[in-house]
């Protein structure tokens, strides 16, 4: 079981990262990943030209590997990886790879999709937006939040 | 009189800039000392006594009893939100 | 709406894949991948040299088309793509990529692992182990069966 | 007279072949007539007539029922499984 996390302040290559996890993988199978991108406009339909992640140089990154390493002790997968951008990112952009492995498909599966709800909530980054509207601070939705009560924990 | 170092994330950065250096008469004081002393020194700071503000003294998320000693660094921080 | 199937007869690079899925996506935010890999044993343990996946001409093609158009009509995601390997395969080597992407996370990650349970079950494949212990043909296991019967359709 | 090509997929294939093809006097058949005379010719046929053989007629999966005409392809298949 292993858990690895890394904070990006590059570009985020999602296809390199998938690439990397499954290489000389032969006894998992099965490999569930999740790639959020920029999207062009805000949930309020607003155009978006720039999204900026704040984050604080200790706890962001332990607040990746400590999320990592809960998916990977909760669930039955052998390896759990997260790369998460953070800075300035152009719409169409990686902001956050995941993936899991495991044996077993819906482990794979739960881990991805669990992990996900927990870095949308939980991950410590302060989300910014900015276009030709305005510029506004985005917290975790009431949808982001709904999906993290799903899980017991 | 002890030099404590605060910090700010998220959205409350906007009304209070991201650092600054606080002094304190005493040697040992609370988080909570902390929060009351910045809304006294500045309006803008009341922000800080919503309940969605957190803090962290050397990046460890404590509760507003938690004490601060002399060298420590406090950050306040808004709603955190990552993926 | 988009839905895209292709029968791999090489070797199938997963990250290229993702790279080309998530390519000039702005509008989408969420891109949910699944990766089977050729595993060295064989679920009851025995080792596996090399795994064959025979195939019809026409039916197979048709049935991975047929199975992301299912996918693409019944969750609210943008674009589905299925890439499925056939013939002789090494553990390690990718078995099948499949994508979804979707404005909306969950959507996603539900296209996606129901796009799996119908191809385990439903694709059409014939798929042959052999190693050092003999060879067999292999039929979707009771969890693929009950990880099918999860959905209404 | 009719000529039909008749193919096998999935482990019937280690019995019977990839493919072979077979003469019928009538003009028109069913699917269910095709498995039987191959059953008779053949004992190791016999493994068709478990229900999940499944039959397909040019391509499209079909029931015992289904007529199949000259210069159409027949398919039997076992159990598939992709992923």
């Amino acid at each position: 079981m292993a858990a690895t996390a890394h904070l990006e302040l590059g570009l985020l290559d999602a296809g390199q990262e998938l690439t990397r996890f499954i290489s000389g993988r032969d006894g998992d199978g099965a490999v569930v990943s999740f790639t959020g991108l920029a999207r062009a406009n805000a949930s309020n339909g607003q155009e978006v030209s720039c999204l900026r992640l704040d984050w604080h140089p200790e706890m962001t990154p332990r607040s990746l590997i400590e999320l990592a390493e809960a998916v990977a002790a909760r669930f039955d997968v052998s390896d759990v990886r997260v790369v998460h951008r953070a800075g300035s990112i152009t719409p169409g952009e990686v902001i956050v790879f995941v993936a899991a492995a495991s044996p077993h498909r819906r482990q794979a599966f739960l881990a991805a999709d669990y992990l996900m709800d927990r870095l949308k909530t939980e991950a410590m980054f302060w989300k910014h937006e900015s276009g030709p509207s305005g510029a506004r601070w985005v917290e975790p939705t009431e949808q982001d939040r709904a999906d993290r009560a799903r899980w017991s924990d | 009189m002890i030099r404590i170092d605060v910090s700010f994330y998220g959205e409350i950065s906007d009304l209070l800039g991201r650092e600054r250096a606080m002094v304190f008469a005493a040697d040992d004081i609370t988080v909570g000392e902390i929060r009351a002393e910045l809304a006294r020194q500045d309006e803008a700071a009341a922000v800080l006594l919503k309940p969605q503000i957190r803090v962290a003294v050397d990046s460890r998320v404590v509760k507003d009893d938690a004490s601060v000693k002399a060298g420590q660094s406090v950050v306040f921080f808004s709603v955190v939100s990552g993926g």
